[in-house]
């Protein structure tokens, strides 16, 4: 219980720091929807249209950011070993490492989630379903590109190969968000995708852990 | 039966004579296939077009069943350890690619005349676009660990999780697909297909089964050659 | 709790390349090994596998208690403290933040903690940020949970490396405390370990 | 018949290019294959015999 | 000469490490690609409406996933020391270092890009601006984030300070950008907006390196 | 070709520190210093102001060459290698990629780096992966560009820490043949350099 707490006040720490921390996170977010009406033109139709579903492929797309020293600083200088011979086993300290990683960089995003497909002209309706769509959706892109990034580890490349090895692997939760987000704005109901997506995460929350920390594992061996 | 193959020595032995054998036959399958089905009367909806089926349908099926097999491979390496797994997941993910690859352009060419358009967001094709990029995702992560058994680990870990995914991304697109009554067509044939294009099908799609077979256990039988001459070699440089 | 570790039979590669092998060594409570041999014998791929990482390609490693057997995952987790080449500390965040952390997980308590930075000399340098910290004073940092968070078994590599004199001292003091208290150290060193130690030459 | 069978009509811009491609596919799927294979059997032949003697 | 060229071989060889490499980019692309429909709908026409500002946002986020090690690695491992006692000065160091990432890492990008682009819908005329606005925007990125990157390696929360300091930095380019493909997408003409891109990408080429030199030199101090 | 290096009542602060003040020390060529002095005095801070890496507080660093005085920073450039506590070899590039890259780059070339791999007894792993090397490999890889791309003055951190005794007989030779052709060396230690040297006591 101690060590828990220790290691989550730890990964949070890091998390700060880690990569663009949330601020370059929320940046390239706002940065994203700022751009495109412009690559849109001001008509503001057309916008609408794609505000809630765009809103949340930028979000799948920022959450790729600062994945990548998620487990290989702590790799490098040796912190691993420890973490993996401590009192936890290594599952769950990489669903720790998850968790910080969503709170720092995942909820923040999920807050701004609204705000932006508002602003590009999504109905204010909308943004109870994008909100909930948003939180679920960046733990559940949290977990699986935690999985990408302990892969990497033991690679010589990070970055875009993160990306590729996680985005086939996201259609799912990426698919059953826009279908709520989509239902949502045309005030259809949005219950249904919701809890695909709900039951996806739920099965990522389980079985991802696993993977990383045979992963880390593996890098460690 | 894959416990007795796990043995290197006895898989050797099984697939030399299993590999010529399946060739060949993928080689009669196919032939006869295509013999029949060009010969078949063109699809009064489709036209000739429906000839690019007996390449196209098959190339999609292989493309699943190569996945599959890869991903079993990784299963048993991850599970019982075996070497031999490790060396026919890699062979497989080139070989899956490649049909995938071969299903995405036929494909397309099918589509251009069909729906005007050489790409269109249907449920199937995105699928398999999908799994393209399972594919290749599997082979630039296992290129970049250069230590073989590393390499290997991390690759089936990828693979189970994209095996366990897959299922579920068919699913998701199928039904995403249905949202959107997506603007395909792709209705043509399918189970009611008449028995004159049925028949050239089912020949073809077991022929490229069979070759994708063939193939496979070739190139494992590489893979492991090539694993005892780095060994051999590493044994002679010290 | 550990007070025996036999080591039978141990082969290790790396890659494919064969490191040792039919290594035999028994550790008892109370002793210390100093383990020595030329670079890249195997020292660090040696007490890898002892922590449990490296999976040995022949041979057993066993660790029993008082109560007989151990399972060895149980017994590396609560019993054994690895400290490697590295230190294992965050550049970015402060000396204290970071032994609090390294002894808390490895479920000892802030008091202690502050106890081993006295004890080894370092609780002036503890607000400062790790990048700013010595060599030295790093490694005596990593060190702290050896004492901070008691551990029977203590796999240390190379750990008086970048110490000075009154460092080697402070370490050595700890490490007969240690042995006295019943605990086991195996260390491997290219000079001496400061204290009396069995030394075993691997690839002799 | 047989001259039917390789008729594709005004389609032929598109079936041709399909069996093509399959065909370029299959080939280099074999040859990359069938090159391996040889490559490293006679590597792990050769090096047995070195060590042979 | 001598020193430079391995200098810039050795360069390559990390960015490419860092995930740069034409497959590796080809597959990145493939994949945000697929994201979109999926978020979207299959819907051709609010595809090809977003299409090219998709792709050059693609083309931001890639950029920022490799850039935040540019720096970070040699400066941990002590290798800055190296590099700045050779025989070179750092700024051409430090120039050497973006010129490679963005061979590596922003053309194979570039060169992706306008096929992104086309293949969700965008009319082919689009083709010849996107190419060039990603070239140019592609280096313009690897100059800014690596001046971002060079000034994190000091800081203790590196994360933020790259944000605060690329985000403002990358803000034009991104926007100059996604306006001139949104003017070749509407027959407008592009070249004003391109224009600005050029220059801001000029003023970037003469700068970035003095302030990446003298970030290194800070944070070796 | 940098033969006398004057330093004179020299003071460096980190942070708002003093770490000393008021050091001279002057170093002639063919002359070894060996530099002790307890963890965080300023052993690492003095040899990366010699660098030319941290700006002192205090006093001065003059380089004499045959023709005179010498402009620092040139001197610097072509004239000095610096080794510190970290071997700058990049984990994920081969040993052979490292080696050669840190020759070139120092103005070596590759023929001396393989003579230079040869002499310190690491030619053998050229091919495999940094990361795989043992950390006594990885400081032999670092110090071959010492030898491969000779140049005057050599700034060693705790030059011999992770190296076995055959490593340390290595490097003492090196050293002393650097000596023989007229180098300095000026090498933070802390126990014997294994060559003859005037030790000089940091904060004594
Ligand atoms: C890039 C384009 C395409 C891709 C990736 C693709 C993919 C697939 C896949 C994966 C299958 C096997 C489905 C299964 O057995 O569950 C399939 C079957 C089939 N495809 Fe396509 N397809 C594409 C374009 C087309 C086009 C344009 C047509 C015709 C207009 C077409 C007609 C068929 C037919 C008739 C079958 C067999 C029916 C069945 O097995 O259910 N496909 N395709
Ligand atoms: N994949 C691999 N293939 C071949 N050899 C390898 C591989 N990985 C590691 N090695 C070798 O295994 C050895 C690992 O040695 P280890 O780090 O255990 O040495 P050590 O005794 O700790 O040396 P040191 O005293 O320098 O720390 C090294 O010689 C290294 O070259
Ligand atoms: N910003 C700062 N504020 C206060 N003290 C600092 C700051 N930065 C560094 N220091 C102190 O300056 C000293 C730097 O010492 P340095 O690394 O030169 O020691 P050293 O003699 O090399 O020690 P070692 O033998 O351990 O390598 C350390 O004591 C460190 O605590
Ligand atoms: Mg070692
Ligand atoms: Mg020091």
């Amino acid at each position: 219980m101690n060590a828990l707490r220790a290691l989550f006040a730890r990964e949070m720490d890091l998390a700060w720091g880690r990569g663009g921390g949330p601020l370059l996170t929320l940046g390239f977010y706002a940065a994203v929807t700022a751009m495109l009406p412009l690559a849109l033109g001001p008509s503001s139709a057309r916008l609408a249209a794609v505000a809630g579903g765009v809103s949340w492929v930028a979000l799948a797309l920022a959450s790729l950011l600062s994945l990548e020293s998620l487990f290989a600083r702590d790799f490098d200088d040796g912190a691993l070993d420890l973490l993996a011979m401590g009192p936890l086993p290594l599952e769950a300290v990489a669903a720790v490492k998850c968790v910080a990683q969503w709170l720092v960089g995942g909820v923040p995003l999920a807050l701004a989630a609204p705000l932006a497909a508002i602003s590009l002209g999504a109905p204010s309706g909308a943004a109870p379903p994008i909100l909930a769509v948003a939180a679920l959706g960046s733990l559940a892109f949290a977990l699986v590109g935690g999985t990408g990034a302990a892969l990497a580890v033991a690679a010589r490349r990070g970055g875009l190969l993160i990306a590729l090895i996680v985005l086939p692997l996201l259609a799912p939760p990426v698919i059953f968000g826009g279908a709520a987000i989509e239902a949502a704005a045309g005030g259809a109901p949005w219950t249904t995708p919701l809890a695909f997506l709900g039951a996806w995460t739920l099965a990522a929350v389980d079985l991802a852990p696993l993977a990383m920390a045979a992963a880390c594992r593996n890098a460690l061996s | 039966m894959i416990a007795a193959l796990a043995n290197p020595h006895r898989f050797m032995g099984f697939s030399r004579v299993a590999a010529p054998t399946l060739g060949l036959a993928a080689a009669g399958l196919i032939g006869g296939g295509l013999a029949l089905g060009l010969a078949a009367p063109p699809d009064y909806q489709q036209g000739e077009t429906v000839k690019i089926m007996f390449v196209h349908v098959p190339a999609a099926w292989t493309a699943m069943l190569a996945y599959g097999a890869m991903g079993a491979a990784s299963f048993f390496f991850l599970v019982f350890r075996h070497g031999l797994a490790d060396s026919a997941a890699k062979a497989a993910a080139p070989l899956g690619a490649t049909f995938t690859l071969l299903a995405l352009i036929t494909g397309s060419l099918w589509g251009r005349p069909m729906w005007g358009a050489w790409w269109v967001w249907d449920a199937r094709l995105t699928s398999v676009l999908v799994l393209f990029l399972l594919f290749v995702g599997y082979m630039a992560l296992r290129a970049s660990i250069d230590d073989e058994a590393k390499a290997g680990r991390a690759g089936a870990i990828l693979a189970l999780v994209g095996l366990i995914n897959l299922p579920i991304i068919k699913f998701s697109v199928d039904w995403w697909n249905t949202l959107h009554q997506g603007e395909s067509i792709l209705r043509a044939g399918g189970p009611l297909l008449a028995p004159v294009y049925l028949v050239p099908l089912l020949l073809t799609g077991a022929g490229y089964c069979a070759a994708f077979g063939a193939l496979w256990m070739i190139r494992t039988r590489a893979e492991v050659w090539r694993r005892r001459a780095a060994g051999l070699a590493l044994a002679a440089a010290l | 709790m550990i007070d025996r570790l036999v080591i039978d039979a141990l082969a290790v590669h790396r890659g494919d390349r064969l490191l040792f092998r039919a290594l035999n060594l028994a550790v008892e409570a109370g002793e210390a090994v100093a383990l020595t041999g030329a670079n890249g014998v195997g020292k660090t791929s040696l007490l890898r596998a002892l922590a449990g990482f490296i999976r040995p390609t022949a041979g057993t490693i066993a660790f029993t208690g008082p109560a007989g057997p151990l399972d060895a995952d149980a017994a590396r987790r609560g019993g054994c403290h690895l400290i490697g080449h590295q230190d294992a500390l965050k550049a970015g965040r402060t000396a204290r933040a970071e032994l609090l952390f390294q002894t808390r997980w490895a479920d000892g308590d802030s008091a202690t903690a502050l106890d081993a930075a006295r004890r080894l000399g370092i609780e002036r340098a503890l607000d400062l940020e790790v990048r700013k910290l010595s060599a030295g004073q790093r490694r005596r940092l990593a060190l702290c949970r050896l004492i901070a968070a008691p551990r029977a078994l203590w796999l240390l590599d190379e750990p008086l490396a970048p110490l000075d004199h009154a460092g080697r001292a402070l370490v050595a003091s700890a490490m007969t405390d240690h042995l006295a208290g019943g605990g086991l150290i195996l260390a491997a060193i290219h000079d001496r370990l400061a204290i009396p130690a069995r030394d075993v030459e691997l690839g002799a | 018949m047989a001259g039917h069978a390789l008729e594709a009509g005004r389609y032929a811009l598109f079936v041709w290019p399909a069996y093509g491609v399959s065909a370029a596919g299959f080939a280099w799927m074999i040859a990359d294959t069938l090159a391996r294979a040889r490559r490293w059997r006679r590597e792990a032949r050769r090096l047995e015999k070195d060590r042979a003697p």
